[in-house]
């Protein structure tokens, strides 16, 4: 037998006409729920499930999706124009209604933006097309968030259904508006069909090129290698090792920069330092630290140079017009074991027992534990690597990899000294990022954001602030941002480490013309939940079944 | 006195438990000092399960042992036994398989002296199992610091005796002890449990070998399957059988001078003499009693069915 | 007979219930909870939201309970057949899940475990008492044993999979293709099937190969065979019956052998991506799906349970002598 | 003549060298002669009986000769003894209790066993359950695992099974020294039976019990310490023995009727010889009070009287 | 898991009694031991990987995590084994795990070991309920898939040692071993000997450890090398899944973090390869060592 023949002519979906995918389904699909924003099989959201807007990073550029316009029509009212002509896969029409039940469906205190309504007082259907909605106070950014994050549900077939099946059902049998249908599922596989009867095909001229898309339930990042460099997966977007070396080897595999770095950074890695902890809670302590990182170490030896360096305001690239560029060099602390020395000698941490590690101003031991969950490689050795250098200034750093459970639990329960996280990503704004870095107030349980439980009044008012600037206004979004990197830079109470990439990997042997910095197809190449409305959608529009060889 | 007073013995049988095995059926005998008792009954009719329960190997399902008035299975904890084997000592079958193959021989001698001497010097210990030897005539540089492979069967039976001589016992079972020797070096041995009667131990002595009862013995036991069929005075045993089944022993036990069918003759000579009724034989239909009916002095057999088997 | 099985039975229900308690009480113990990494991969942006999610969950499966109570509810929903549902695949029922990779395992273990049994023995037997073979199947078979299942399975991947190319390294089937009744189907999942399969097989292999030389040799040297000789029976006809009774202690050899196979079943599937248990019960463990390792564990632990079953009974039909003992007629 | 052996040598290969467990026995063994071997353990009993019919691994042939009826048994050539076992030479092993394959049923076995000697086993099954009956057992033994019989029975089952091709020469090693002693005399009672009615032409019956050999047997052969000490009719060994160990031996066996309070019996002083370096000359001599100079050298096994051979330079 | 393969049938005692070997037992086990080709090799080639996993750490420069070599060389003679995807040196990992094969094995099979062989002892010496009970338990945790038990024990327990996971595996790999104590215990305390220890009134515990156990100590030390091999193997199945003690190195972590690195894809295969074959040489040299060893202590398996 021969492998080529498992993607090859022999098989139920043509090859030609299949686009695999891989790497963000890490079981078997089990829900087609696009409610259930952890769980949907990948593809829900996007592919049948569509969202109001899209917002495509690159470009900064929200693109007008299910709704064809929204405006605010005063300070607290906000009104959307919908598409017209777009139907769900039975065929009834798609509505107003749909959406103010979609937005209803938050009322529910277990629904994941229940928190929409502590300042949406209403949403209405003014006629079939147009909805208004009326808020007791804008949060400009929340809002233009929701409008392309949140996938939009028929009215007509949920409308009946009890909260729990709308919250947690499985929706088996999705009916959507998207350019996708779904077709059958497997223990290890998610496969869709093309939806001929798209609306965008007719009202925007997108075609989707893949006639199937099968998603592969990735059971191993090295299985996925394997399969990739076989061309028996397109595209997989997991952090695969060695993936430099293959992407000039020859073997059809593609990123999005042909060279270092490779990836487009998609989210930041923060060390995250327990602030209500001695001596996390001395902001100089916490500089010195971040200084003794050796990130050209984390870098080039552990990624390879898979990942870059992040700013020090830890804002992503794409947010790069909201960093006060003067603020970061008068407040940022540079990266060098000689500041760091220098920090904690300022700061009156010494090693007075001669233990080769320096004491707190008390005198009292330092032994710090920085976790990251068992079995996450890389994270692993960046965490080995925070620790032999911050050693080297003479904190003393132990890495420890409790299992992820184990992790979570300490993490939000503020047990911990040291965490690795980066669980936010790419937005339309810098406001997701400072909403997880400072939320207030601290809970006993911490679960999304500011694990570090660093209580900074002004810094949140400051949010708050980010979050009721109008989109457009970058001006005043810097302004504000800035007072807040000043802040953040002085007291440095998370420390941002290193950009992830948005991990993509493909081969040209059966599809091209992938995002690439090199062409213009600039479109996010991500099938990661959420990414298919930063345009991971318009990507599939672009593509381009390679030219026959042999 | 060691004495058997109906005693039984159940083993659990079959491979998982299942069923019950009486080994032992009410045996009632006793052992006095200076006299030797031989057991004898064919393969598997609970001799050595009768020695083994009189040493503590293995107790009673029901009935009693006494030693001297004490009840064998009163004894309890380390210290009571080890007052008890202070007495009553037993020899085995096989003396190979008594020793510890990877010991040096005299260590059964090292046992007694940490366990029951542990206070005497070495010279005198020395001095001790010298003497000991002496009496089972063995040279201690022979056997001494040597492996029992490299010892013949008999210096090793005969060291199992000297090492029970260090305890001072009363009483002494002695398993079949010669059985696996060979016929020139029996003899010894033989003597030797003979010579220990004479200095007032009592012997029980098991067996399935007739003459080597008959030779050394005060009082014999014919067991048979677990019951005793008959028991006396030796010399009345053997002189006037009475059982179905000792006759058929007795007609069974190779002889040098006669060959089996004289044997037979004469006992089928005395069947003759014996068939007018017996208190001993039972009517048709009648249980077997447990009691053994007593057919002169010191002699008794249990009853039977007239002739229902030789 | 029967006092036999009911005793045997009645270890296997205390194996059972213990193995299950076990499997139940070690994850509850532990640190973590499986709602919160469950809503923690979520991602979602509002911690209030997160909360009465958390609570609707912890509810839902019964998490909020008193221990003792959840324990009883587990026996009680267990004895209805109800394994529970899924937390890392919500909301998949774990039966479907489990029955869903059950045909994988199985059908690499029971080949492996009955191919390996016949050819090793067969090559032990013929190892024994002829000098080259044993010299040259034995540290073979020594080697096999040795080698821990994984890495035989790494080797075999790369090698015949990777680089040369002949099977696939990964999967179960092709994914270009929908489970059915059609050839290139079959085709694909025997090629699938191949290389962990052989992974198994051969480390399997070793160790029967090697007890049944060692059994052998001792029923050549028993006192029936040097009867059977001193008759002048052929050699073929020793060595038959040698090898039928060689053959009985390794049936019980099996039942040893048994857990260490399904573990290296476990392991092998792990490397190839086989979606067998071995897969689900990584995955419960990373996700501290109680209610999957549970079922899946139930499932292993039943599976093993009813295979040393019948190896005892078939032990107990081939070997007159167990069976004339268990009636109790030994002598 | 039934079977006449010269200067059989077989030894023992170990690591210190040969164990010289048969050293050179000559004797005959008469048609229709029941012929006792008995002498201490180690003597070389089980020896000799081995080597007139399978050599086991560690035995080593070394010379003399062995023939049957006329013909030379090649016992140094085990593919060419297969003509001669069972056939012409069977052996009713030490260990008979365990000489049945535990897992086959009886007939079955023997059956296989015939079928590959090349004997049709419908054609002797008749033969077989007479002889079964005769030795008092049911047919239904055929049905039924070795495990299931009493270690009379098995041991009788042996005796059939050995001896169902009328060999001329049985061997018969120490078949009884497990039995009680009823079924110890039923057992050679049978023996002689098979004699008698010609199942075997002529036997060695092999053991240590003097006493119970002389019930059965025609003539005697006493070994010691791999050699011959003394062969003679059975009565003649008992009441006239000429070799010292064969007296010595027979005054240490107590009777039934001999008490230790009558007469006290004395067994032999010392032990055999090593027989991996075996002293030169008479090796009974170290426990012989007659021994002498002479002794030094090995004494031949003469013909002292007609059928009686002894290996003594003191026997008159 | 358990142990590779069952030993020969254990009703047939290794040492027969000496009744028929003139020979000093002893003197000749060396003799054949130091003739038995199998004993030797495997004596050798388990002392060669001792010596590596003992007297190399120390001289080592580098720890086995340290990056300080480019990454991804194939052997040569600086790298020996050549470096990973982080330029630590493979030959130095190679070393040290090792080392942790040798304390997972001694500690492993230590602990199952003694635990097996006291609860084999005690049942098949005590007899009667406590045998029927301490049969019961054995069955019971038999009957168990272990590693399964061991995955979900190692899951839930928070970072652990070396130490740590030997016990458990120790824990549960007993009792075949417990089995085969026993039955050997049984027919030994049926010999005479036993009876005589007792008659001399030794105590139950000083008869098992004195008379009992010597007599089956070859049996004893063959049943600890399975053990050992059964752990070393437990061992690296744990640690090749990633629930493998979190701090130190083992073979099993370094094909782990080959597998997770993609050494396989990536044809690094000097990163995979040498540990796995490190635990197969051990595990197999002990085994043949074993055999080695039962021809030694059984003169049936001798050939001559
Ligand atoms: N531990 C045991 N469990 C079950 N049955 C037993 C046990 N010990 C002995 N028996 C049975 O009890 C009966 C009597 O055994 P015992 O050893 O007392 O016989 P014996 O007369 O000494 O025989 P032998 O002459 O063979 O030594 C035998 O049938 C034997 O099988
Ligand atoms: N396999 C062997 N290796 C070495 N020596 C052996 C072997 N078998 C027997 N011998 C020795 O050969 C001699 C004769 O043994 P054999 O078995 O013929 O004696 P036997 O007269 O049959 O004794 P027994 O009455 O105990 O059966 C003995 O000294 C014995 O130690
Ligand atoms: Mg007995
Ligand atoms: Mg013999």
């Amino acid at each position: 037998g021969d492998t080529e023949g498992d993607g090859g002519a022999a098989g139920d979906y043509p090859r030609a006409e299949t686009l695999y995918t891989g790497g963000t389904q890490w079981g078997p699909p089990s829900t087609w729920n696009p409610l259930d924003t952890g769980g949907h099989a990948t593809g829900t959201v996007g592919l049948v499930y569509e969202t109001l807007f899209l917002y495509e990073p690159q470009s900064r550029e929200y693109i007008p999706w299910l709704a064809e316009s929204g405006e605010w029509v005063d300070d607290t009212t906000y009104e959307l124009k919908l598409r017209q002509g777009v139907t769900w896969s039975d065929g009834e029409d798609f509505t107003a209604d749909d959406v103010v039940f979609t937005v209803e469906v938050g009322k529910y205190e277990a629904s994941t933006y229940h928190n929409l309504w502590e300042w949406l007082e209403s949403a209405e259907a003014v006629d079939d097309h147009t909805v208004r909605f009326t808020f007791s106070q804008a949060n400009y950014a929340q809002w233009a968030n929701w409008l392309y994050s949140n996938a939009i549900v028929p009215e007509h077939l949920w409308s009946e259904r009890s909260e729990e099946e709308i919250l947690t059902g499985a929706n088996e049998d999705p009916v959507g508006t998207g350019a996708y249908l779904y077709e059958t599922h497997d223990q290890d596989r998610q496969v869709w069909k093309k939806n001929e009867d798209w609306w965008a095909i007719e009202a925007l001229g997108h075609e989707v090129a893949p006639t199937y898309i099968v998603d592969v339930v990735n059971t191993s990042n090295e299985a996925a290698l394997s399969q990739v460099l076989q061309g028996n997966i397109d595209m997989n977007n997991n952090f695969l090792p060695g993936i430099a070396q293959l992407v000039q080897g020859g073997y059809q595999v593609q990123t999005y920069y042909p060279e270092e770095p490779y990836m487009i950074p998609a989210n930041t890695a923060w060390l995250v330092p327990n602030t209500t902890k001695a001596p996390m809670d001395d902001p100089e302590f916490r500089k010195a630290l971040s200084a003794s990182i050796d990130m050209d170490e984390i870098v080039n030896n552990v990624y390879g140079g898979l990942v870059t360096e992040a700013d020090p305001t830890g804002l992503l690239p794409v947010w790069e017009e909201y960093i006060d560029t003067g603020v970061v060099e008068e407040y940022a602390t540079p990266r060098d074991p000689k500041v760091a020395k220098d920090l904690l000698k300022e700061a009156g941490y010494e090693d007075t027992d001669d233990d080769g590690f320096v004491e707190t101003p008390d005198g009292d031991p330092i032994d710090l534990s920085l976790i990251v969950p068992s079995g996450w490689t890389d994270w692993m050795e960046a965490a080995r690597v925070i620790s032999e250098s911050a050693a080297e200034v003479g904190i003393k750093v132990t890495a420890d990899f409790p299992e992820f459970n184990a992790l979570v639990d300490q993490r939000n329960s503020g047990e911990f000294d040291l965490v690795i996280n980066n669980e936010r990503q790419i937005s339309n704004t810098p406001w997701t990022y400072y909403d997880y870095m400072f939320r207030l107030p601290i809970q006993e349980q911490q679960g999304t954001t500011n694990f570090g439980r660093y209580e900074n009044e002004e810094i949140w008012e400051l949010v708050g602030e980010l979050d009721s600037i109008p989109v457009e206004d970058t001006e005043k979004i810097r302004e504000v941002a800035g007072k807040i990197q000043r802040i953040h830079l002085e007291e440095l109470p998370i420390i941002p480490l290193w950009y992830n990439g948005l991990w993509s990997q493909t081969n040209t042997s059966v599809w091209t013309n992938w995002p690439s910095s090199e062409t213009d197809n600039n479109y996010l190449p991500s099938t990661w939940r959420g990414y298919f409305q930063l345009g991971g959608i318009l990507m599939l529009t672009e593509l381009e079944p390679a030219p026959e060889e042999e | 006195m060691l004495k058997f007073d109906r005693v039984t013995k159940v083993y659990k049988v079959g491979a998982f438990g299942g069923g019950e095995f009486t080994a032992v059926r009410e045996a009632t005998f006793e052992v006095r000092p200076g006299e030797v008792v031989s057991l004898i009954g064919e393969s598997g009719s609970g001799k050595s399960t009768l020695g083994k329960m009189a040493l503590r190997i293995a107790s009673a399902s029901s009935g009693t042992i006494t030693c001297d008035g004490v009840d064998v299975s009163t004894l309890r904890g380390h210290r009571q036994l080890k007052d008890y084997y202070r007495r009553v000592q037993g020899v085995f079958q096989d003396p190979f398989s008594s020793y510890n193959p990877v010991f040096k021989a005299d260590r059964v001698f090292a046992m007694i002296r940490s366990e029951y001497h542990p206070g005497v010097s070495d010279a005198e210990w020395r001095d001790r199992v010298a003497e000991a030897l002496k009496v089972v005539r063995l040279d201690p540089d022979q056997v001494l610091g040597k492996y029992p492979h490299q010892l013949s069967g008999g210096q090793l039976q005969r060291m199992l005796l000297a090492r029970a001589l260090l305890l001072d016992i009363d009483y002494l079972v002695a398993d079949e002890v010669i059985s696996m020797l060979d016929a020139s070096t029996r003899i010894d041995v033989l003597n030797l449990l003979a010579d220990l009667k004479a200095r007032g131990m009592g012997i029980l002595f098991v067996t399935h070998d007739l003459a080597l009862g008959n030779y050394i013995s005060d009082q014999t036991v014919i067991l048979h399957k677990g019951e005793i069929v008959e028991r006396g005075l030796t010399g009345k045993v053997f002189g006037d059988p009475r059982h179905p089944y000792t006759k058929k022993l007795f007609a069974s036990v190779p002889q040098f001078h006669k060959k089996w069918e004289e044997v037979e003759e004469e006992l089928r000579a005395r069947e003759a003499a014996d068939s007018s009724a017996q208190p001993y034989h039972l009517a048709e239909g009648q249980e077997v009693p447990s009691e053994l009916v007593e057919v002169s002095e010191g002699h008794y057999v249990q009853p039977f069915r007239p002739r229902a088997a030789v | 007979m029967r006092r036999y099985f009911g005793r045997k039975i009645f270890v296997y229900v205390l194996t059972f219930f213990a193995a299950v308690t076990i499997n139940w009480m070690i994850p509850r113990l532990m640190p973590g909870d499986p709602i919160k990494s469950r809503l923690a991969r979520a991602s979602l942006s509002d911690s209030a939201a997160a909360e009465a999610l958390y609570d609707y969950f912890n509810k839902m499966f019964g998490l909020d309970q008193p221990l003792w109570q959840q324990y009883l509810n587990f026996w009680v929903s267990l004895l209805q057949g109800d394994l529970g549902i899924s937390i890392w695949n919500f909301p998949t029922p774990v039966t479907d899940l489990i029955m869903g990779a059950v045909p994988y395992s199985l059908g690499l273990l029971l080949p492996s475990i009955v191919i390996s049994w016949f050819v090793g023995n067969w090559f032990g037997a013929y190892a024994a008492r002829s000098k080259w073979l044993d010299n040259t199947i034995l540290p073979l078979g020594y080697v096999l044993t040795a080698t821990p299942y994984m890495w035989l399975a790494l080797l075999l991947a790369w090698s015949l999979g990777i680089v040369a190319g002949w099977f696939p390294a990964a999967g179960s089937y092709g994914l270009s293709l929908q489970p059915a009744f059609t050839w290139t189907f079959i085709a694909s999942l025997l090629e699938h099937w191949f290389l962990p399969f052989l992974s198994l097989f051969l480390v399997a292999l070793g160790g029967w190969a090697i007890g049944m030389r060692n059994m052998i040799i001792y029923e050549l040297e028993s006192e029936y065979s040097n009867y059977l000789q001193a008759l002048g029976a052929p050699r073929r006809l020793v060595r038959r019956y040698a090898f039928r009774n060689a053959m009985l202690p390794q049936i019980t050899g099996l039942a040893v052998q048994l857990g260490t196979v399904v573990a290296g079943a476990l392991l092998t599937e792990i490397v190839f991506s086989y979606q067998g248990l071995g897969y689900l019960i990584l995955q419960a463990i990373q996700n501290q799906d109680f209610f999957l390792l549970q079922g899946a564990f139930l499932f292993i632990v039943i599976g093993v349970l009813i295979a040393n079953f019948i190896i005892d009974v078939v032990y107990v039909l081939v070997d007159p002598r167990v069976r004339v003992q268990m009636q109790g007629g030994a002598k | 003549m039934t079977l006449e052996v010269s200067d059989l040598r077989v030894y023992y290969r170990t690591l210190r060298g040969d164990v010289r467990a048969l050293d050179g026995p000559t004797f005959t063994l008469a048609d229709g002669e029941i012929m006792g071997l008995a002498g201490e353990s180690g003597s070389g009993k089980s020896t000799l009986s081995k080597s007139l019919i399978r050599l086991d691994g560690r035995m080593r042939y070394i010379g003399g000769d062995v023939v049957l009826d006329g013909d030379t048994v090649p016992v140094w050539d085990d593919r060419a003894m297969n003509d001669f076992r069972y056939k012409r030479i069977s052996i009713i092993p030490q260990y008979a209790m365990s000489a049945m394959n535990p897992t086959r049923k009886i007939g079955r076995m023997i059956a296989e066993l015939l079928e590959s000697r090349g004997v049709r086993f419908r054609e002797i099954r008749d033969e077989l359950h007479r002889r079964l009956e005769l030795v008092g057992l049911e047919r239904d033994v055929l049905d039924r695992y070795p495990l299931e019989l009493s270690g009379g029975m098995k041991q009788r089952t042996v005796m059939v099974i050995s001896t169902l091709l009328n060999p001329s020469l049985l061997i018969a090693d120490e078949v009884t020294s497990a039995l009680d002693v009823s079924t110890q005399r039923a057992v050679a009672e049978t023996l002689v039976e098979f004699r008698d009615r010609e199942f075997v032409k002529s036997m060695i019956v092999v053991t240590h019990d003097i006493s119970l050999v002389y019930q059965i047997a025609d003539s005697i052969m006493v070994m010691y310490a791999g050699r011959l000490a003394e062969k003679a009719p059975a009565k003649t060994i008992i009441e006239m023995p000429r070799h010292p160990y064969t007296k010595m031996l027979l005054d240490s066996l107590p009777e039934v009727g001999v008490k230790y309070e009558d007469r006290r019996l004395s067994g032999i002083p010392g032990s055999p010889p090593g027989l991996l370096n075996p002293p030169q000359g008479c090796r009974f001599r170290d426990r012989c009070p007659l021994a002498d100079e002479q002794c030094l050298e090995q004494p031949p096994f003469v013909e002292v009287e007609s059928d009686h051979h002894v290996a003594c330079w003191k026997a008159e | 898991m358990t142990a590779a393969q069952p030993l020969p049938d254990p009703t047939t005692a290794p040492e027969e009694p000496a009744a028929a070997a003139p020979e000093a037992p002893r003197r000749e086990a060396l003799y054949f031991a130091l003739r038995n080709p199998k004993l030797i090799v495997g004596l050798t080639i388990v002392l060669l990987f001792l010596l590596v996993g003992l007297v190399v750490p120390p001289f080592l420069e580098h720890g086995p995590g340290d990056r300080y070599a480019p990454p991804l060389l194939p052997p040569s003679g600086e790298h020996w084994f050549g470096t990973t995807q982080f330029g630590q040196d493979l030959f130095t990992q190679f070393a040290y795990g090792v080392r942790a094969t040798f304390l997972v094995g001694l500690l492993g099979g230590g602990i199952a070991a003694v635990i097996g062989m006291t609860i084999g002892f005690v049942a098949g010496y005590k007899g009667g309920w406590i045998d029927e009970v301490l049969n019961m338990l054995t069955n019971v945790v038999l009957v168990l898939p272990t590693l399964a038990v061991l995955f979900i024990i190692a899951a839930y327990v928070d970072s652990y040692s070396v130490a740590t996971q030997s016990f458990f595996i120790g824990m549960t790999s007993w009792p075949w071993a417990a089995r085969a104590v026993r039955s050997q215990a049984l027919s030994l305390s049926s010999r005479d000997f036993v009876d005589l220890a007792r008659l001399s009134g030794v105590r139950p515990w000083k008869i098992i450890v004195r008379d009992i156990a010597p007599n089956m100590s070859s049996y004893l030390f063959m049943t600890f090398i399975l053990l050992f091999g059964g752990a070393v193997l437990a061992a690296a199945g744990l640690d090749f899944v990633g629930l493998g003690p979190s701090d130190g190195m083992s073979l099993g972590l370094i094909m782990h973090q080959a597998v997770k690195w993609g050494a396989l894809q990536l044809g690094v295969w000097w990163w995979f390869v040498p540990p796995g074959l490190g635990i197969t040489a051990i595990v197999g040299a002990m085994y043949i060592m074993n055999v080695g060893l039962d021809e030694v202590f059984n003169p049936k398996l001798r050939e001559m």
